[in-house]
C-alpha cells in the first residue's frame, strides 16, 4: 500500500493525480470545514448574486451558496463514484472469472448477457434504469454499477482465459484443488492488477456518468447538489452567474484529471502489459 | 585474411529510471572475409546487444562508446541514421532467433525479402524485385517460390519463415550476416537442415558469419572461430578445435562439463554454482571468480581484471591462472562417479493403453500405449506438437482421452469425477517446462509448496514439517521460504515446482521439459537434482525433453514420439546406439555433435517439417519425409513390435531390415514414395 | 467467412432477442404506462381503463410481447401510442441526425488523434511528446458536455459566431447547416480524439520496439518508410477497434451532447419515450442500438484482416 | 417568406387537441378552432358559432354555426362535425382532458347544418370553458386527425416531425381572412437553456412559459419584446389529509402560515408574480376578498404545530418533479429550508412526469405535492367540479365535505350569477379553513419574441394566437 503511494508520488502523472484527487477528497471530507455556508442555506435577498466577497462564485435562485454548493457537492460525486465501481467490480468480476473459468455454456450465456447490457448506450441504460427504480443516490449508484459490470466481466473473463492457460493453474488441478479454490485462490488474486486499474479507471467514468444522469435531472435529489444538476441549473443563469457555468466543471474535471492520472499511473505499475491498449 | 567487420574495446550501457547500467563492457572482436565466428555465452551475457550496438541497431536509451567499430574500412563510429541505413541490409545483414516476430506479418514474404534491395536501388523495377524474391526463395530451398512470394508469414511454417529470413538477409547480397540464434527456436530437425543451409550458403557466397548461440554443440557443428562471453565481456576466443580439447578459461571449461553429450552416457554433470551476475559492472575483478573452481578465493581474482592473453595460436583467454586451467584435462573436474542404478520393479505405476486425443479436427494421440514402472525413468521425445504434453494431461487425468484407457497405480480414471477424480490425480504429478508461469507469483513460496498438502487437508504441524523436508531436499534454503517467485532465478523456481510435485509423494512424477528454458549451467543443477532425487524416491519418472542428451543422461528407457504415436521405445542406451525407426535415425542425426571432430556430411538430415496433426498421412505417419519408405507404408500402419534382439520395440515396417535402414546414411534424400 | 458472419449474426440475433424481453420486462416494471401520459391530468377511472384496453396493455405480459415480437420478425415494430406514429418511422427521422453528427465526430476525432498521436510518438521523450500527453490527460478528463456548455458560452454567447444549436437541414440552410454541426461535433468528438492519439502514440511505440522493426531498420529502411509501409498497418488494429467502438457508440446516440445542442439525435427520442413510457419506441430505439453495436463490432472485426492478413486467415478459415 | 420559429421544450407527439399539453397551446388555436373563445374580459366571442341562445331554463344551448368555413382539407364545416366531436371527446377512449366536464352535455343535436344544441341535465353557466377548449377538428376524416391536424384553423399542417419540428403553413381560405405569416415552426428545444440560447442567437422567434428570471435578460435587450399573459394556471401544495399528522387541520395550517408565497412569487415570476390563498385570481366570480388572507408567519407557525399534539419534529415527504415543471421543485426547496425552522423535516422525492401522476393523481401516494392546476382563470366550475385538486369527490387531497359539495353544485348549475357567487363564496371559505390544498401563486405566461414580431395574442388559457401575427424582414 505505502509502496503503492510511494510509486504514484515518484510518477509524473501520478503525483499530479495523486495531488488533485488528494485535493478533492479533503474538500469532500471537511466540506462542512471548508464551505463558508451550508449547502442548502437559503438567503433571503442574496439571490442570484455574481461573485462577491461574501459570495466568491456568487449564489443560485435560492440565494445558496454557489461554492458552499460545490464543495458538498464533492461528496455525492465522489462517493457515488466510489460505491457503483464497488458494485460493479463485484458483480462484474464474480461474472467474468466464473464465465472464464467454467468456459462452455455458463461463459456464452453469461457473455450474451454481458454483451447485452455494453449494447445499450451507458446513460441511456442508466436512465432506464433510473426510471425503475426512482430517481436518488443508491438508484444511480445501482445503475452506473449495472453499465459498468460487463467491463470487468470482460476483463476478469480475458484474465481468467490467459491465467488458465499458465501452467500453475494446471498444477493446481493435478493438485486436486477444485474450481472454486482456482477461481478464488489463484487466478483472482492474479487478476486483481488490472482490474484495480481498471476499477480506478472506472471511478472516473462513473462520476462522469453520475454528472451526467444528474445534468438529465435524473441523479440525487434535491436539495443535495450534485455538479451535474448544478451544471444543467447553471445554463439558465448564464446571464447573472455566467461562473455558475465553470465551478462544478472544473470542480468535475479537477476529479476526473486525478483518477485519471492515477489510473495511468497504476496502470504502469499493475498491469504494464495493457499499456498499449491504452483505449479499451 | 582482411578484417572486414572489426569493432575494438565497445561499450554499451543502457539509461533507465534505476540510473545507469552497464552491460557490455570492453568487448572487441574482427571478422575477416568468409570467416565463421561464433558467439556464446549464457543468456544475459550481452552477446545481442554486442552485435546490436556494433550495427548501430540499439534504441536511443543506450549509450554506446568504441574505439573503433570499421566495417569494410568505413569508419561507423557516430554514423548517423542514414548512414547506417547507407550500409545496414548493403554489407551487413542481420537473421535473429524469432522468424515469427522478425517479420511483419502484414506485408508480403516477397516485399519483405526484396526489400533490402527496393531501398537500396529504389530504381529497381517490381519485376525484378518479384523475380529476386523468387529467386531467393529458392535458394533457400522453399519449394514452389512463385507461389510462396505472394504469401504472409502466418502461412509459412517456423523453419520456412527461418530459410525466408534467411533469404532476405542475403537478397542484397552483404557480405557479413550476423545471425542471433537463427535455430534456437527450431525443432532439431528443422535446426539441422537450417544450419547446414547457412552453412552451404555463406561458403557459396563467401560470406563472413557471426553466429550467436548459446549452443556449444551448434559451434561444434558449424564455425571456425569462437569468442566465448561473460557478463558483457569476451573471456575467451579461439579456434573452435581448441575450444573443446583445451580451453583456456574456467568459465569455458565449466560451459563445456555441464553439457550432458548425446554421443555417450556420462557422469554426474558439472553444474556451475551460482549464478551470472546481473550487469557487467556489478561483479570486481575477473567476474567470474565467485563461480570459479579455479580461482580458490584469490585475491589476484576479485581485484584485478585479466586481460585477453595469447596462450596459444589463434587463443586468448582472460584469465589470470590460464596456465592452471589448460594443464587440468577436459572432465577432471567432473564427478565422474553416477548415481548407481536403481532397482526397478516391475510395479506398473501408470499405464496407458490405446490412448486417444482430439482437439476436433487435431489429432494430438492416436493411439499410444505406455506403461511407467515404480522406480524407472522413461525419456519421451520428439518434435514439438507430437503430443508429448498431451500425454502428460491425459496421463494426469486433466484431459480425459477420446478413446482409451489410464490407470494410475489401480484406479482407471474412467468414470471418475468431481472428488474421486481429484483425489485420483494426486498420484501424478507434473514438473511443467515454463519455471516461471507454472507458479503462482502471487503465492510465497512456502504456500506454494503446501498447497497440495493443504488441500489434501494435512495437519498443520505436518505441513510445516514435510515443507522444510521438501525444500531441503531440493537444495534451496529455508530463506526462500516467503520469498516470491519473482525473487529467485528460472533454476531455483523450477526446483520450487520440483518440491511441489513431489509433496504428496506421488507415484508418477512426469517432468515436461523442466530444462528447457534454462541455461546449460543451470539446466546442469536440475539435472543433478534428478539423479539424486531418483535415488531418494522410489516414484515412476516420465521425462519429455527436446535435448536428445539431456534425455539419455537422466532416462531408463526412452520413447519416440511422431505425430501422436511412440514409434519406438527401449531401453535407452539401446535406442540411442541401435535407432531402429528412421525417425529416430533422424532425431539423433540432426542433433548437433559433441565436438568438432565428429562433424559429418553423411549424417541422414530428414527433409521438411512433420505434417500438420489435423491431416495425418495415411499408414505410417513418418512415409512422407522417410526415404525408405514403400507402398507398404503408405497402406499399414506399421505396430510397435518387439525387435529380433534386444530390449526394444519400433513400429516400422522395416524395423530389423538392417540394410534397408543403412540406406538412411548415404542413399537419396528425397522420400521414396511421394506424399 | 461467409459462416463466421453468419454466425456472428445468429449470435447478435441471439443478443437481441434477449436484450428485447429483458427491455420489455423492464419497462413494464416501471412504475406507471403510457396510458398514465395519455389519461392526462385529471383523468377518469372509465377513461384510465378504456385506454389500457386500447393499447392493449390488459394483456399478459408474454402476449403482449409475442404480438411485438410477430410484429418485429415482419418488420412492423409497432405504432407509438403517444405520437400516434409507426416507430420505423420515428427512428428513421432521427436517424439521419443521429449518423451526421456521429459521422463528423468520428472523422474530426480520427483526424487530430492520429495526426497528434503519430507526432507524439515519432517525438517520443521530447518536450512535444510531453505537451501532447499532458493535453491529452486533461481534454480526457474534461466532460464531454462540459465543453459543448463552455463552446457556447464563448462561440455563441460571447462572439455570436456559430448558432447554439437546433439545426436546420441542408435543404433549408444549405452549406450554412455545417454551422449547426461544428460545435456539437467537435464537443463530442474531443475525448475520442485524445483517447485515439494516446492509443496511437502507444501502438506505434509498441510496434516500434518489434523485432521485425529491427530486422527493417537492419536492411537499411529509413524512418518514413518504416512508419508507413512497416508500422502503421500493424498499429492500426487496436486504433481502429477502438475508432469502431467509440463510434458504436456516438451512433448509439449523444444524449447529453443531444440535449446540450439541442440535436434531434436518437439518444433524445430514447430518453422522451423512457420518460413517457413509450415501449415501443425505446423497444425499437435498443433494437437498433444492439444492431449497430452488433454491426461495428463484426466490422472492426472484419476489418482486422484488411489490416492482419493472420486474422483474415483465422476468420477465412472458418468456411 | 415570413416563417414564425416558437421553440418549446415539451415535445409535441401528435396535433390532438383535446390532448391540451403544454406542448399543444401553440397548434390548438392554429390548426383548429372553436366555437367560441372568451376575451380578455373573459366575454365568450364568436368563433365557429356566430350566435348561440340559452334555453328558459337553461338546460339546453342552441349555436347558430358560421356559414362557408371549410376545413383544411377544403369539407365544409357543418353541425355534424361538432356532434362528431362531441362523441369523441366523450370517447373515454380518446383520452380528452375535457371529457369529464363533457359528460355534463347528455345529448347533441343538429336540426340543420348550420345549428347545433346542446343539452344538459342541470344549468350550465360554465358551458363556455368547455366551448373555448372543445376543438373543432375533422375527426371523421380519413386518417388520423392527430396526425393530419385537419382542422379549420389559420395554419394547415405541412409538417410534423414528432420531437424535432412541426411546420404549419397559412390557410389562404382562412374564414377570417388569411393570416399575414407565411407559416409557423414549432421547434422541440430539450431544455429551457437550450430554447434561451436559440433566442438569443436568433434560430427562433417566440418562446413562452419562461421564469422570470429567464425573462430578465431579454427585458434589458432591445432587440426582444416580452410581455406576460394570464395563463389560468396556479401553483399549489397538495396536502394529503388522508392519514396522521396530515389528518390533523393544524399540522395543515401550520404548513400553510410557513410558505413564504411572496418569495416564491418574487422568485419564480418577479413582479409578475401574483400570490393566491384562494383558488381563484381576482377577477373571478368566485374570489372573496376577505378570505384571501393568507400569511407568512414562522412564529405563528411553530405556535400553531406545537399545539397540534404532534410529535416534533415531523418528516414529510414531498412529491415533486422537476421534469413536470422546475418550479415544482424549486417551491419544495424552498418550503423544506422553511419548514425546518418550525420542526417539519420535509424529505423532497423528485420523480420524473410519469410518476409524479401515478402517484399524484392514482396512487395519492404522497404526504405533500408540489403541484399546479389549470383553469385557475375562467368559470369556477369547471375548476372546482373535474380538475383532481378541487373535485368534491375523489380528489387527491382525500377530502369530502357534504357543504362544498353542495356549494360547488349549486355554484355550478344555477344561471344567477349572484347565486353562484353566493354558492362558491362557501366552497372558498371550506378551502380557506381546511387547508387541504394550498393555492400559492398564479403562473403568469412569460413570453419572449424577437423585436420583428408583433400581433401575438393569447386565449384565456394563455394558448398563443397567431392569427394576426407578423413578422418583419
Ligand atoms: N534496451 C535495453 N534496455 C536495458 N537493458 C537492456 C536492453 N537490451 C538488453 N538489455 C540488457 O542487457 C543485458 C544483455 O542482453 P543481451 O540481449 O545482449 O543478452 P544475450 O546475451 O543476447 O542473451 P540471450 O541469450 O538471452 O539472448 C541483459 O541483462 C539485458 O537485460
Ligand atoms: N487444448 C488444445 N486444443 C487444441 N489443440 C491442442 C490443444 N492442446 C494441444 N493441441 C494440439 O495437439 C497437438 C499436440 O500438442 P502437444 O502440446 O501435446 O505437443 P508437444 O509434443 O508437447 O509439443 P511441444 O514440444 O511444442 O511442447 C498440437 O498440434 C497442438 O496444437
Ligand atoms: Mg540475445
Ligand atoms: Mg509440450
Amino acid at each position: 500500500m505505502t509502496e503503492t503511494f510511494a510509486y504514484l508520488w515518484h510518477h509524473r502523472g501520478g503525483r499530479i493525480g495523486l495531488i488533485c484527487l488528494t485535493f478533492m477528497v479533503s474538500v469532500a471530507v471537511f466540506a462542512p470545514v471548508l464551505a463558508p455556508y451550508g449547502p442548502n442555506e437559503q438567503l433571503s435577498g442574496s439571490e442570484l448574486m455574481g461573485m462577491s466577497a461574501e459570495h466568491w462564485f456568487g449564489t443560485d435562485l435560492l440565494g445558496r451558496d454557489i461554492l458552499s454548493r460545490t464543495i458538498y457537492a464533492s461528496r455525492v460525486s465522489l462517493t457515488a463514484g466510489a460505491l457503483a465501481v464497488l458494485l460493479g467490480a463485484v458483480i462484474g468480476t464474480f461474472i467474468g472469472l466464473v464465465a472464464g473459468t467454467l468456459g462452455g455454456w455458463a461463459d456464452s450465456s453469461l457473455m450474451r448477457l454481458s454483451d447485452s447490457i455494453s449494447a445499450f448506450p451507458a446513460i441511456l441504460l442508466g436512465a432506464a434504469i433510473v426510471a425503475i427504480l426512482g430517481p436518488g443516490f443508491l438508484q444511480v449508484a445501482v445503475a452506473i454499477a449495472i453499465a459498468q459490470s460487463p467491463l470487468f466481466a470482460r476483463l476478469a473473463r480475458a484474465i481468467a482465459m490467459s491465467e488458465a492457460r499458465l501452467e500453475y493453474i494446471e498444477a493446481a488441478e493435478s493438485m486436486g484443488a477444485s474450481k472454486a479454490r482456482i477461481i478464488f485462490r489463484h487466478i483472482l488474486p492474479n487478476a486483481a492488477g488490472p482490474l484495480v486499474v481498471q476499477a480506478s479507471l472506472s471511478v472516473g467514468i462513473a462520476i462522469l456518468m453520475e454528472s451526467g444522469l444528474s445534468f438529465l435531472g435524473l441523479g440525487v435529489q434535491p436539495p443535495t447538489p450534485s455538479w451535474g444538476q448544478m451544471l444543467s441549473d447553471s445554463l439558465r443563469f448564464l446571464d447573472f452567474v455566467p461562473v455558475y457555468a465553470v465551478v462544478p466543471g472544473a470542480a468535475l474535471t479537477i476529479v476526473l484529471v486525478g483518477i485519471n492520472l492515477v489510473a495511468d499511473a497504476l496502470r504502469d505499475k499493475l498491469d504494464p502489459q495493457s499499456k498499449q491498449k491504452a483505449g479499451s | 585474411m582482411t578484417a572486414f567487420f572489426q569493432v575494438e574495446n565497445l561499450r554499451v550501457g543502457f539509461r533507465s529510471f534505476r540510473g545507469r547500467k552497464q552491460v557490455v563492457d570492453g568487448v572487441s572482436f574482427t571478422v575477416a572475409a568468409g570467416e565463421k565466428l561464433g558467439v556464446v555465452g549464457e543468456s544475459g551475457s550481452g552477446k545481442s546487444v554486442t552485435m546490436l550496438a556494433s550495427m548501430g541497431l540499439l534504441g536511443s536509451s543506450a549509450i554506446i562508446k568504441a574505439d573503433k567499430i570499421e566495417l569494410r574500412g568505413r569508419d561507423m563510429r557516430g554514423a548517423s541514421g542514414r548512414q547506417w541505413a547507407q550500409v545496414l541490409g548493403n554489407e551487413i545483414s542481420m537473421v535473429f532467433q524469432n522468424p515469427m516476430t522478425s517479420l511483419n506479418p502484414s506485408m508480403r514474404i516477397g516485399e519483405q525479402i526484396s526489400e533490402p534491395i527496393e531501398v537500396h536501388s529504389p530504381a529497381t523495377p517490381r519485376a525484378d524485385l518479384q523475380a529476386t524474391a523468387e529467386r531467393m526463395l529458392n535458394e533457400v530451398s522453399i519449394p514452389n517460390p512463385a507461389l510462396r512470394v505472394s504469401q504472409y508469414p502466418h502461412e509459412f511454417s517456423g523453419g520456412m519463415r527461418q530459410r525466408a529470413v534467411i533469404g532476405m538477409a542475403l537478397s542484397n547480397a552483404p557480405a557479413i550476416v550476423v545471425a542471433d540464434e537463427p535455430t534456437t527456436a527450431l525443432d532439431v530437425t528443422v535446426q539441422a537442415q537450417i544450419v547446414s543451409l547457412m552453412g552451404d550458403l555463406s561458403t557459396q557466397r563467401d560470406l563472413a558469419l557471426i553466429l550467436i548461440t548459446h549452443d556449444l554443440g551448434l559451434v561444434a557443428e558449424s564455425v571456425d572461430r569462437v569468442m566465448i562471453m561473460y557478463a558483457g565481456r569476451v573471456v575467451e576466443e579461439t579456434p573452435v578445435a581448441n575450444l573443446f580439447d583445451s580451453p583456456a578459461h574456467p568459465y569455458t571449461r565449466a560451459l563445456l562439463e555441464s553439457r550432458p553429450a548425446t554421443g555417450a552416457r556420462r557422469g554426474r554433470l558439472n553444474a556451475i554454482p551460482g549464478f551470472p551476475p546481473t550487469s557487467a559492472d556489478a561483479v570486481s575483478g575477473c567476474p567470474f571468480h565467485p563461480r570459479c573452481a579455479f580461482s580458490k578465493d584469490r585475491e589476484i581474482c576479485r581485484t584485478t581484471r585479466p586481460a585477453l592473453t595469447e596462450v596459444a595460436e589463434g587463443q586468448r583467454a582472460a584469465c589470470h591462472f590460464t596456465d592452471e586451467v589448460l594443464a587440468t584435462p577436459v572432465g577432471a573436474t567432473v564427478q565422474s562417479e553416477k548415481t548407481e542404478k536403481r532397482a526397478i520393479s516391475q510395479d506398473v505405476v501408470l499405464n496407458l493403453e490405446g490412448v486417444r486425443k482430439s482437439f476436433g479436427a487435431v489429432n494430438a494421440l492416436n493411439g499410444v500405449d505406455l506403461q511407467i514402472h515404480r522406480g524407472e525413468t522413461l525419456g519421451i521425445a520428439g518434435e514439438s506438437g507430437c503430443g508429448k504434453s498431451t500425454l502428460a494431461r491425459v496421463a494426469m487425468g486433466l484431459v480425459a482421452p477420446t478413446e482409451g484407457r489410464v490407470r494410475i497405480m489401480d484406479t482407471d480414471l474412467a468414470g471418475l469425477e468431481g472428488r474421486a477424480l481429484r483425489a485420483a490425480r494426486r498420484n501424478v504429478q507434473m514438473v511443467f517446462q515454463d519455471p516461471t508461469s507454472s507458479l503462482d507469483r502471487r503465492m510465497t513460496i512456502r504456500s506454494i509448496i503446501a498447497e497440495p498438502m493443504v488441500i489434501a487437508k494435512w495437519k498443520k504441524a505436518d505441513i510445516a514439517r514435510r515443507t522444510d523436508e521438501l525444500m531441503a531436499q531440493v537444495g534451496l534454503g529455508a530463506q526462500f521460504l516467503d520469498a516470491y517467485p519473482s525473487e529467485m532465478s528460472g533454476g531455483q523456481r523450477q526446483r520450487v515446482g520440483i518440491a511441489r510435485a513431489l509433496a504428496l509423494e506421488p507415484d508418477v512424477v512426469i517432468f515436461d521439459e523442466p530444462t528447457s528454458a534454462l541455461d546449460v549451467s543451470i539446466q546442469a543443477q536440475i539435472v543433478n537434482l534428478l539423479d539424486d532425487l531418483r535415488a531418494k524416491t522410489n516414484a515412476g519418472y516420465a521425462f519429455i525433453a527436446h535435448d536428445l542428451g539431456v534425455l539419455r543422461h537422466v532416462s531408463d528407457r526412452v520413447a519416440i514420439m511422431y505425430l501422436g504415436r511412440i514409434v519406438e521405445i527401449g531401453d535407452v542406451d539401446e535406442v540411442f546406439e541401435d535407432p531402429r525407426h528412421p525417425y529416430t535415425r533422424a532425431l539423433l542425426d540432426s542433433a548437433p555433435v559433441d565436438h568438432p571432430d565428429l562433424r559429418r556430411d553423411d549424417a541422414f538430415k530428414v527433409e521438411g517439417a512433420p505434417p500438420d496433426p489435423a491431416n495425418i498421412p495415411s499408414g505410417c505417419a513418418f512415409r512422407t519425409r522417410c526415404p525408405i519408405a514403400t507402398e507398404k507404408c503408405a497402406q499399414t500402419v506399421p505396430a510397435l513390435v518387439a525387435l529380433s534382439q534386444g530390449n526394444h520395440r519400433a513400429a516400422c515396417h522395416y524395423a530389423d531390415d538392417t540394410e534397408r535402414l543403412a540406406q538412411l546414411t548415404d542413399g537419396p534424400k528425397a522420400p521414396a514414395v511421394p506424399g | 467467412m461467409l459462416r463466421y458472419i453468419f454466425r456472428r449474426v445468429l449470435q447478435a440475433a441471439l443478443v437481441v432477442f434477449i436484450v428485447s424481453v429483458v427491455v420489455f420486462l423492464m419497462l413494464h416494471m416501471v412504475p406507471g404506462s403510457v396510458v398514465t401520459v395519455l389519461a392526462g391530468t385529471d383523468p377518469s377511472p372509465e377513461m384510465v381503463e378504456a385506454l389500457t384496453k386500447r393499447f392493449g396493455l390488459d394483456q399478459p405480459l408474454p402476449i403482449q410481447y409475442g404480438r411485438w415480437f410477430l410484429g418485429a420478425i415482419q418488420g412492423d415494430l409497432g405504432t407509438s401510442p403517444i405520437s400516434g406514429r409507426p416507430v420505423t418511422e420515428l427512428i428513421l427521422s432521427r436517424l439521419g441526425f443521429t449518423i451526421m453528427l456521429a459521422g463528423a465526430a468520428i472523422v474530426i476525432a480520427s483526424v487530430i488523434g492520429i495526426a497528434v498521436g503519430t507526432v507524439a510518438a515519432i517525438r517520443q521523450n521530447t518536450w512535444v511528446d510531453t505537451t501532447i500527453t499532458a493535453v491529452n490527460s486533461l481534454v480526457l478528463s474534461v466532460p464531454n458536455f462540459w465543453f459543448g456548455i463552455l463552446f457556447i458560452l464563448f462561440f455563441s454567447v460571447s462572439l455570436g459566431w456559430l448558432p447554439s444549436g437546433g439545426f436546420r437541414g441542408f435543404d433549408r440552410a444549405g452549406f450554412g447547416a455545417l454551422a449547426y454541426l461544428v460545435m456539437p461535433a467537435i464537443a463530442l468528438s474531443m475525448d475520442s480524439a485524445a483517447m485515439i492519439a494516446r492509443l496511437v502514440r502507444a501502438s506505434l511505440l509498441d510496434e516500434l520496439s518489434r523485432d521485425y522493426v529491427t530486422v527493417a531498420r537492419a536492411k537499411g529502411v529509413r524512418a518514413r518508410r518504416l512508419l508507413l509501409r512497416h508500422v502503421a498497418r500493424n498499429a492500426a488494429m487496436p486504433v481502429l477497434t477502438v475508432l469502431g467502438l467509440r463510434f458504436g457508440q456516438m451512433l448509439g446516440g449523444a444524449v447529453l451532447i443531444e440535449s446540450v445542442f439541442n440535436w434531434p439525435g436518437l439518444g433524445r427520442l430514447t430518453v422522451e419515450a423512457i420518460e413517457t413510457r413509450d415501449v415501443v419506441v425505446v423497444q425499437g430505439a435498443l433494437l437498433y442500438f444492439v444492431v449497430i453495436y452488433m454491426a461495428i463490432n463484426l466490422l472492426v472485426d472484419i476489418s482486422y484482416g484488411w489490416f492482419n492478413p493472420r486474422v483474415r486467415a483465422a476468420v477465412g478459415g472458418r468456411v | 417568406a415570413e416563417t414564425l420559429i416558437f421553440g418549446q421544450t415539451a415535445t409535441l407527439p401528435t396535433l390532438d387537441p383535446y390532448n391540451l399539453s403544454p406542448a399543444h397551446e401553440p397548434i390548438n388555436n392554429t390548426l383548429y378552432d372553436a366555437l367560441t373563445r372568451y376575451d380578455d374580459q373573459l366575454v365568450p366571442q364568436p368563433r365557429l358559432a356566430e350566435s348561440w341562445e340559452f334555453s328558459e331554463d337553461g338546460t339546453a344551448l342552441t349555436l347558430n354555426l358560421r356559414e362557408g368555413v371549410t376545413f383544411h382539407n377544403g369539407r365544409a364545416f357543418t353541425s355534424q362535425d361538432v356532434a362528431n366531436t362531441v362523441e369523441h371527446v366523450l370517447d373515454p377512449a380518446n383520452g380528452a382532458l375535457i371529457q369529464s366536464f363533457a359528460k355534463r352535455i347528455t345529448s347533441v343535436e343538429t336540426p340543420d347544418d348550420m345549428t347545433v344544441v346542446l343539452n344538459f341535465e342541470a344549468p350550465f353557466p360554465g358551458v363556455f370553458d368547455l366551448l373555448e377548449l372543445m376543438y373543432i377538428a375533422d375527426v371523421e376524416a380519413s386518417g388520423d386527425f392527430s396526425q393530419t391536424g385537419i382542422g379549420t384553423g389559420p395554419f394547415a399542417l405541412a409538417s410534423h416531425a414528432s420531437g424535432t419540428a412541426t411546420n404549419l403553413q397559412r390557410n389562404a381560405d382562412y374564414w377570417d381572412g388569411a393570416p399575414t405569416l407565411d407559416g409557423i415552426e414549432i421547434m422541440t428545444v430539450p431544455n429551457q437553456q437550450a430554447t434561451l440560447l436559440a433566442l438569443r442567437s436568433g434560430d427562433i422567434d417566440m418562446v413562452t412559459e419562461l421564469g422570470y428570471i429567464d425573462l430578465v435578460p431579454f427585458t434589458r435587450d432591445g432587440s426582444f419584446v416580452t410581455g406576460d399573459a394570464p395563463s389560468g394556471v396556479a401553483h399549489d401544495i397538495t396536502i394529503n389529509s388522508r392519514s396522521a399528522p396530515l389528518d390533523n387541520v393544524a399540522v395543515r395550517e401550520a404548513i400553510d402560515l410557513a410558505i413564504d408565497r411572496d418569495r416564491i412569487a418574487r422568485l419564480l415570476f418577479g413582479e409578475f408574480g401574483q400570490t393566491l390563498c384562494l383558488p381563484f385570481t381576482e377577477e373571478s366570480l368566485a374570489y372573496v376578498a376577505a378570505q384571501d388572507d393568507c400569511r407568512y408567519d414562522l412564529d405563528e407557525a411553530k405556535t400553531v404545530l406545537e399545539g397540534a399534539g404532534v410529535e416534533l419534529p415531523l418528516s414529510l415527504r414531498m412529491l415533486t418533479s422537476t421534469e413536470v415543471r422546475t418550479e415544482y421543485t424549486t417551491i419544495a426547496e424552498i418550503m423544506q429550508a422553511d419548514l425546518a425552522k418550525i420542526g417539519i423535516n420535509l424529505e423532497i422525492e423528485n420523480v420524473d412526469a410519469v410518476t409524479y401522476r401515478r402517484r399524484y393523481v392514482q396512487e395519492q401516494d404522497f404526504d405533500l405535492a408540489s403541484h399546479a392546476y389549470g383553469r385557475a382563470g375562467k368559470d369556477p366550475s369547471s375548476l372546482l367540479e373535474t380538475t383532481v385538486v378541487f373535485k368534491p369527490e375523489g380528489n387527491v387531497s382525500g377530502f369530502s365535505d357534504a357543504s362544498y359539495a353542495e356549494a360547488v353544485t349549486q355554484g355550478g348549475s344555477t344561471p344567477d350569477n349572484d347565486a353562484r357567487r353566493a354558492a362558491y363564496a362557501g366552497a372558498s371559505e371550506f378551502l380557506r379553513d381546511s387547508h387541504h390544498v394550498l393555492s400559492l401563486v398564479s403562473r403568469p405566461r412569460l413570453w419572449v419574441t424577437s423585436e420583428d414580431i408583433e400581433g401575438v395574442s393569447f386565449s384565456a388559457d394563455g394558448f398563443a394566437i397567431f392569427q394576426n401575427a407578423t413578422k418583419a424582414d
